[in-house]
């Protein structure tokens, strides 16, 4: 990360600045695409999220030549440092970085198809790539990007005013979704919530005759 | 004008606390906070009232958007109030009189089992009342409209394992519907003709007299309202739900006949008045069917015994006055005596109310007499709306009964005459009761009446005055029953009511009533020398005796109409339905609901196939709608 | 605002000067671990009135050294079910997120080397505490996979310990840093640093903010570092050892050099946060930043090795509820608290008393608000607690029944 | 920064088909899933380029929010995996087919 931020301090001699942005793209390009053939390709759950991780800085390079320099850091912070974490926290508490099962698929084209599927788009998306137009929007809509502050004040200043629902309504989400990771993920008390305390009491375990 | 917000939002909100929280209030708590919530409306209503006041005659229309309801195309329904002269008076009294019956129910429901459960309704009743009064349009009314069905239906049949309360309920609540067809209808009519609902949409360009409103479509739209406030207000042919109605705690009694409920009708007939201009033939349907009405359920009703069932039938007379008054054109005096009519009729009920809490649930006038003597608050009371309702000047009943008498007169001599002998009658029956149930001597027995359902507590013993919270209710009614007329004396300048209510009826729809000052004196004296002929005909005769034999069989049961129509449904309507249910339903219905099942099944054992459960099978459908459309894409940008 | 280093854009001497100052920083975190290993023994030695180390070296101050070269030697060993790649990688990605940390740690003021002045900073992003939590963030791999590719299976308990109670501090460890940010109006450490100057320390952050953010902050990086009495992931009673039990040799010393460097790094970081850098009074008319920086990052190991020496390590669930039922409310609380005191005052009222309210009124507010929060939380817990404690006690009835 | 948005939609895009493709092919739930991280890491590259090229912040804003979708999206569905695995030792998604009915 540190080739982006030598270019965007480069003033003079945009060659330089030039190369170095090339160089930042070439470099993340290849972790990004390793990372994915990485994921898809290997065996091993941990490794596939290492791939994985590999991936997200190879993003997080893009993003800091794009000049996304705060997106790049929670890219690293939330992608990196939590949800990647809790993929293998999972892989490991429940033990099945085992090798996957080779049994036969249970439908016969499934993979076939689905690496027909990949060539198909892949050549599809290259020749879109042929298209010249592919920015139609219009321009700053919510806001100018360019211009003098920080990527970060701009962003607040966005997030804060104009998405300022959408943002109320993500931070609900997340609540939602920690309350139904709790649910699902409690183990269950035995008859615990079906009996109440007079029930409790009316039960007589006999000495040998539990459970 | 805010205030307006209040009068809307503080029973709701009453409502809503009893209705979730109202186990944990408690018994007398829950009663207070609905009082405090209907008084608050109350007072909001006077807020709006006064600064209304201080507009000129012209300006006193406001709207106050709460927000949008409906927006779909050209059709824009808000949630929106219509502050106006009208919509304020009726608010007024709905919450005036609404919040005495609160306060008196605080104590007459004391000890029953649903308690919080009978203020939710009192509060969500009064609530619809409000909405469908304060609405800006036909549509948003017809939310009120319907609300208050649904909480006369939960009211009536209150104590619902009682049998006949059930079924009194499901009456009350069969018949509005059909009134509420006719509303129905007429908001379709309204919509296909003006593709609106909103008051001032359809109703400004009438009033101000410039409409290409046919003839045909007023006189449609006209008489499915009618049939609407027909539903409502217990006119002929659907006033039948009105009496059974009794079966529901006694202040709803008075809510329903009183402040609520059936003035919404008389309610719907004075908004809509623009459009009834626009055809003779609907005024003189209301016209004559409520003279119909006030004619013969006065005279049903002097054959009644229960002491419930006379007053419910002498509310149907009166509200055929109300309609008789409209119909004729002169829709103040219909409005001034639905307002004098909720000060008596309130009065009387909970009056009622209170001997039968005293005699423990009795309600047979049979078996009381003489009852003077031991409710002191009462019994004084109780007179004073008897001389109301019984027409006899002073007291309020005289009057707004005079002026829509003078606009009978105007309308037709011969309406006047079946109103002038609907008063004598009313003044018959009244004061037959008032003989049978506080004059002579005890019929009761100071132990032998068993104590009653719900508010025991009180054994035998003599019977005794209500608590304070239900006597002050009363006092305060017979006071507004005495004094109410002055709200629009015939002279002296007093007539606020008509100059209140001047903006809402132009010149141009309610062309004035031209009887002359000598015709309204010989007709004021000759109707109340009828009152006063059947008052003393009806003390006569009841004072002393047990039981003369002035109850034709035929009045006692309301002129077997209730059977008749049972007879009509049940007999050739029954046999019809099951010929259709065994050749329409079992086999086109039938057919074609299991052909069309048949299909769907096969259809889907076929396409299960498709389900595998494996969520990649299903990824990969998804991915090859993506390449196709990707395809696509390609394809069309490339050339 | 970066560095002025680049002001003249890239040339060799720039680049020389970079490369110079890259090797500066790795050689002071890596000279401080070897200082800071036997700085940690001997203080131990002397608050349990021992002599510690002292037989290499000048009162035994080279011991670590001769460990470390000792360990250097010694045959590098692998178990035969490990996974051999991530095995050898683990140890590296656990080092370098720790010395790359400490290049955003400003030192202080800046030096002047031929004719290019350059802050006495590795690198001064505009986004360096995301840079620190970033490094943080990552720092939970080289645990992780070190637990994980052992392939035994106290090392990988050891791991998965490790990772839980990492990321569950990790929360704390953003909000409140999220609070200096408040604070200081900038994600650039020298920003930070320089917002802290001034005003004889009040305007430290850690008075400027409360001081219950610091305690916070403070008790998150010690868990985060695994420190005493966080030190659950190598406790030697129930996991004999935690997750570098099957390394040895070199790859131990890498464990053994990036906990220390942590070490090192975090009490770096805490200065840099909290107690103003290198912010100290000038010493005849001379600013002598770097001089107080290390005093103070000295006052804060110290403090450290107290701790080490003084408190008892933290059953799990003590952790866990520690974690999330107690530090993350307190830590929400405090950054509404501060973040209200933050609003720029609008009223226009001329009563002084009345203006002086509106302009506290957010701050009131979010105090307020805060107490509501910590109230209706800690009830939350309660219930919860009673729950757990019913069904614990539901399964005791059945349990010593069947014990009968 | 002169590499053309061009490059980075076709980086995203490819990006995008190898997790789609993986998506498909894998059977581990967890594997499965680090895909669709793939996917959606290719989507918000997508999204920052036509930031720059727009000029417009509204792509980057998007971004963070795709983040935090993703970090709730991620939580739910290993609670899920876990809960899964209560029942059956296998992280297959083929297993879930039992659910069909």
């Amino acid at each position: 990360m540190y080739a982006g931020f030598l270019a965007s301090a480069a003033s003079s001699g945009t060659d330089l600045a030039n190369a170095s942005a090339w160089a930042v793209f070439l470099v993340g390009a290849a972790m990004i695409l390793t990372g994915a053939f990485g994921v898809i390709l290997l065996r091993n759950p941990v490794h596939c999220a290492l791939m994985l991780v590999i991936t997200l800085f190879g993003i997080a390079l893009e993003f800091i030549d794009q000049s996304a320099d705060f997106l790049a850091a929670v890219q690293i912070i939330v992608y990196a440092g939590a949800i990647v974490i809790l993929f293998l926290f999972v892989i490991m508490f429940l033990g099945v970085d085992r090798r996957e099962a080779a049994g036969p698929e249970a439908t016969k084209f499934q993979k076939p198809i689905a690496l027909i599927l990949g060539a198909v788009s892949l050549v599809e998306i290259l020749i879109l790539s042929q298209v010249d137009h592919w920015v139609s929007g219009a321009p700053s809509v919510a806001g100018r990007l360019d211009g003098p502050g920080e990527n970060v004040q701009k962003l607040g200043q966005s997030i804060y005013t104009r998405y300022l629902l959408p943002f109320e309504m993500t931070a609900a989400l997340l609540v939602i979704a920690v309350v139904a990771a709790v649910v699902l993920s409690r183990r269950q008390q035995p008859g615990a919530s079906e009996l109440r305390a007079a029930d409790k009491e009316k039960l007589v375990v006999g000495p040998g005759g539990a459970e | 004008m805010n205030a307006a917000y209040l009068i809307v939002a503080l029973p709701i909100t009453g409502a809503l606390i009893l209705l979730f929280g109202g186990r944990r209030i408690g018994d007398p708590l829950s009663g207070w906070l609905a009082t405090i919530a209907a008084g608050g409306s109350f007072v909001g209503s006077v807020i709006v009232w006064a600064s209304l006041l201080g507009r000129s005659g012209a300006d006193r229309t406001v709207d106050k958007q709460i927000f949008t309801w409906i927006p779909v195309g050209s059709l824009h329904v808000d949630f929106a109030l219509q502050l106006d002269p009208l919509s304020i008076a009726m608010v007024l009294f709905v919450t005036g009189v609404g919040s005495l019956i609160h306060l008196y129910s605080i104590g007459y429901m004391k000890g029953d089992r649903s308690y919080p459960r009978f203020f939710f309704l009192l509060n969500l009743f009064l609530f619809s009342m409000i909405v469908l009064v304060l609405a800006d349009s036909y549509l948003f009314s017809f939310v009120g409209w319907e609300g208050v069905g649904f909480c006369s239906y939960g009211l009536v049949g209150f104590w619902f394992d009682r049998e006949t309360a059930a079924v009194a309920a499901k009456k009350a609540f069969v018949t509005n519907r059909v009134g509420d067809f006719g509303f129905m209808v007429a908001l379709f009519l309204m919509f296909g003709h003006f593709g609106s609902f909103s008051y001032s949409a359809v109703l400004g360009p009438l009033a101000s007299g410039h409409s290409t409103l046919a003839g045909a479509t007023a006189t449609g739209i006209g008489l499915m309202l009618f049939l609407g406030a027909v539903g409502k207000s217990a006119q002929i042919p659907l006033y039948m739900w009105l009496p059974d109605a009794m079966e529901g705690p006694t202040p709803v009694s008075a809510l329903i006949h009183a402040a609520t409920m059936v003035t919404a009708g008389v309610y719907l007939v004075a908004r809509s008045a623009p459009i009834l201009h626009y055809s003779h033939a609907v005024l003189w349907v209301i016209a004559i069917v409520g003279a119909t009405t006030a004619l013969l359920a006065a005279t049903i009703a002097c054959a009644q015994n229960d002491i419930k069932r006379v007053l419910a039938y002498s509310t149907i007379s009166q509200l055929g006055y109300m309609f008789l008054g409209e119909g004729s054109g002169d829709y103040t005096a219909g409005l001034f005596h639905m307002i004098t009519h909720a000060f008596f009729k309130a009065l009387l009920f909970l009056a009622a109310g209170s001997v039968i809490h005293a005699l423990n649930d009795e309600q047979d006038m049979k078996k009381m007499g003489g009852l003077r003597k031991y409710l002191p608050i009462t019994f004084p009371t109780f007179i004073i709306g008897y001389l109301a309702l019984s027409g006899i000047p002073p007291f309020d009943g005289f009057w707004s009964k005079d002026a829509i008498l003078d606009s009978a007169w105007h309308m037709s001599p011969a309406l006047w005459a079946v109103g002038a002998v609907t008063a004598g009658l009313t003044a018959y029956y009244m004061s037959r009761q008032v003989a049978l149930v506080w004059l002579g001597q005890a019929r009761w027995t100071s132990d032998g009446h068993e104590g009653g359902g719900g508010h025991g507590g009180h054994g035998g013993g003599e019977p005794h005055e209500s608590p304070w919270v239900m006597t002050a209710p009363l006092v305060i009614l017979a006071f507004c029953a005495t004094f109410g007329w002055l709200l629009n004396a015939p002279f002296g300048g007093l007539d606020f009511v008509n100059k209140w209510l001047a903006p809402v009826f132009p010149s141009t729809i309610d062309p004035a009533v031209h009887v002359g000052t000598g015709t309204k004196w010989v007709l004021g004296i000759a109707v109340t020398a009828i009152c006063f002929l059947g008052l003393g005909l009806g003390l006569t005769a009841w004072r002393k005796v047990d039981r003369p034999a002035l109850e034709p069989a035929v009045l006692v049961h309301g002129w077997y109409i209730d059977e008749a129509v049972s007879a009509a449904v049940s007999g050739p309507l029954t046999r019809m339905a099951s010929a259709f249910s065994f050749m329409i339903d079992a086999r086109v219905v039938d057919g074609a609901v299991n052909g069309l099942a048949r299909f769907t099944s096969g259809t889907g054992r076929q396409l299960r196939r498709m389900q595998t459960g494996y969520v990649r099978n299903y990824a990969l459908g998804i991915g090859i709608g993506t390449a196709v459309i990707l395809a696509f894409v390609a394809t069309r940008v490339g050339s | 605002m970066g560095d002025p280093l680049f002001n003249n854009g890239l040339n060799l001497a720039v680049w020389l000067i970079l490369i110079g100052k890259v090797l500066v920083v790795f050689l002071i975190v890596l000279l401080s671990v070897l200082f800071m290993v036997m700085y940690e023994r001997k203080a131990v030695a002397w608050l349990g009135v021992r002599y510690g180390p002292n037989r290499a070296g000048p009162n035994g101050w080279l011991q670590s050294l001769a460990d470390g070269t000792k360990l250097l030697f010694k045959e590098a060993f692998m178990p035969r079910a490990a996974d051999k790649v991530i095995y050898r990688i683990a140890p590296y990605l656990m080092l370098v997120p720790v010395f790359l940390a400490f290049s955003i740690v400003p030192l202080g003021g800046t030096i002047t080397i031929a004719h290019h002045t350059t802050r006495l900073q590795l690198a001064d992003p505009p986004w360096g505490i995301l840079f620190l939590l970033m490094t943080s963030g990552v720092a939970v791999y080289g645990v992780m996979l070190a637990g994980w590719a052992s392939g035994s299976k106290y090392p990988l308990l050891g791991a998965v310990r490790a990772t839980a109670q990492m990321v569950s501090y990790e929360a704390v460890l953003g909000l409140t840093t999220a609070t200096v940010v408040l604070v200081s109006h900038s994600l650039q450490t020298s920003a930070i640093v320089a917002a802290q100057h001034g005003g004889f320390l009040y305007k430290w952050n850690v008075i400027h903010t409360l001081f219950f953010p610091f305690a916070l902050f403070a008790i998150a990086i010690t868990a985060e570092m695994t420190r005493p009495p966080f030190d659950l992931v190598e406790a030697e009673e129930e996991l004999s050892g935690g997750y570098n039990l099957e390394y040895s040799s070199v790859d131990f010393a890498w464990f053994y050099l990036a906990e220390y460097a942590a070490l090192v790094t975090n009490s770096a970081i805490i200065t840099t946060l909290w107690f103003g850098g290198p912010d100290g009074p000038r010493i005849a008319g001379h600013s002598i930043g770097p001089v107080w920086f290390t005093i103070k990052v000295l006052i804060i190991l110290y403090i450290y090795v107290w701790i080490r020496a003084t408190l008892p390590r933290l059953r799990y669930d003590q952790l866990m509820d520690l974690g999330w039922k107690r530090l993350i409310p307190g830590a929400l609380a405090m950054l509404m608290i501060v973040a209200g005191f933050q609003v720029v005052p609008t009223s226009t009222s001329k009563s002084r008393i009345v203006r002086g309210f509106l302009d506290r009124e957010w701050g009131l507010a979010a105090i307020a608000a805060s107490f509501l929060l910590i109230a209706f939380l800690w009830r939350a817990i309660d219930v919860g607690h009673g729950a757990a404690a019913s069904d614990d006690a539901y399964d005791a009835t059945f349990t010593t029944e069947v014990d009968k | 920064m002169t590499v053309p948005g061009a490059w980075y939609l076709v980086l995203a895009a490819v990006l995008f088909g190898l997790g789609a493709t993986g998506l498909l092919i894998r059977r581990n739930v967890l594997v499965m899933f680090m895909c669709v991280e793939l996917m959606l890491n290719a989507v918000n590259l997508t999204f920052v380029t036509f930031a720059r090229l727009l000029d417009d912040v509204g792509g980057q804003v998007s971004v963070l929010f795709v983040l935090v979708v993703a970090a709730a999206e991620v939580v739910v569905g290993l609670a899920i995996i876990v809960a899964m695995f209560r029942r059956r030792a296998a992280a297959t998604a083929d297993d879930i087919h039992v659910l069909r009915g």
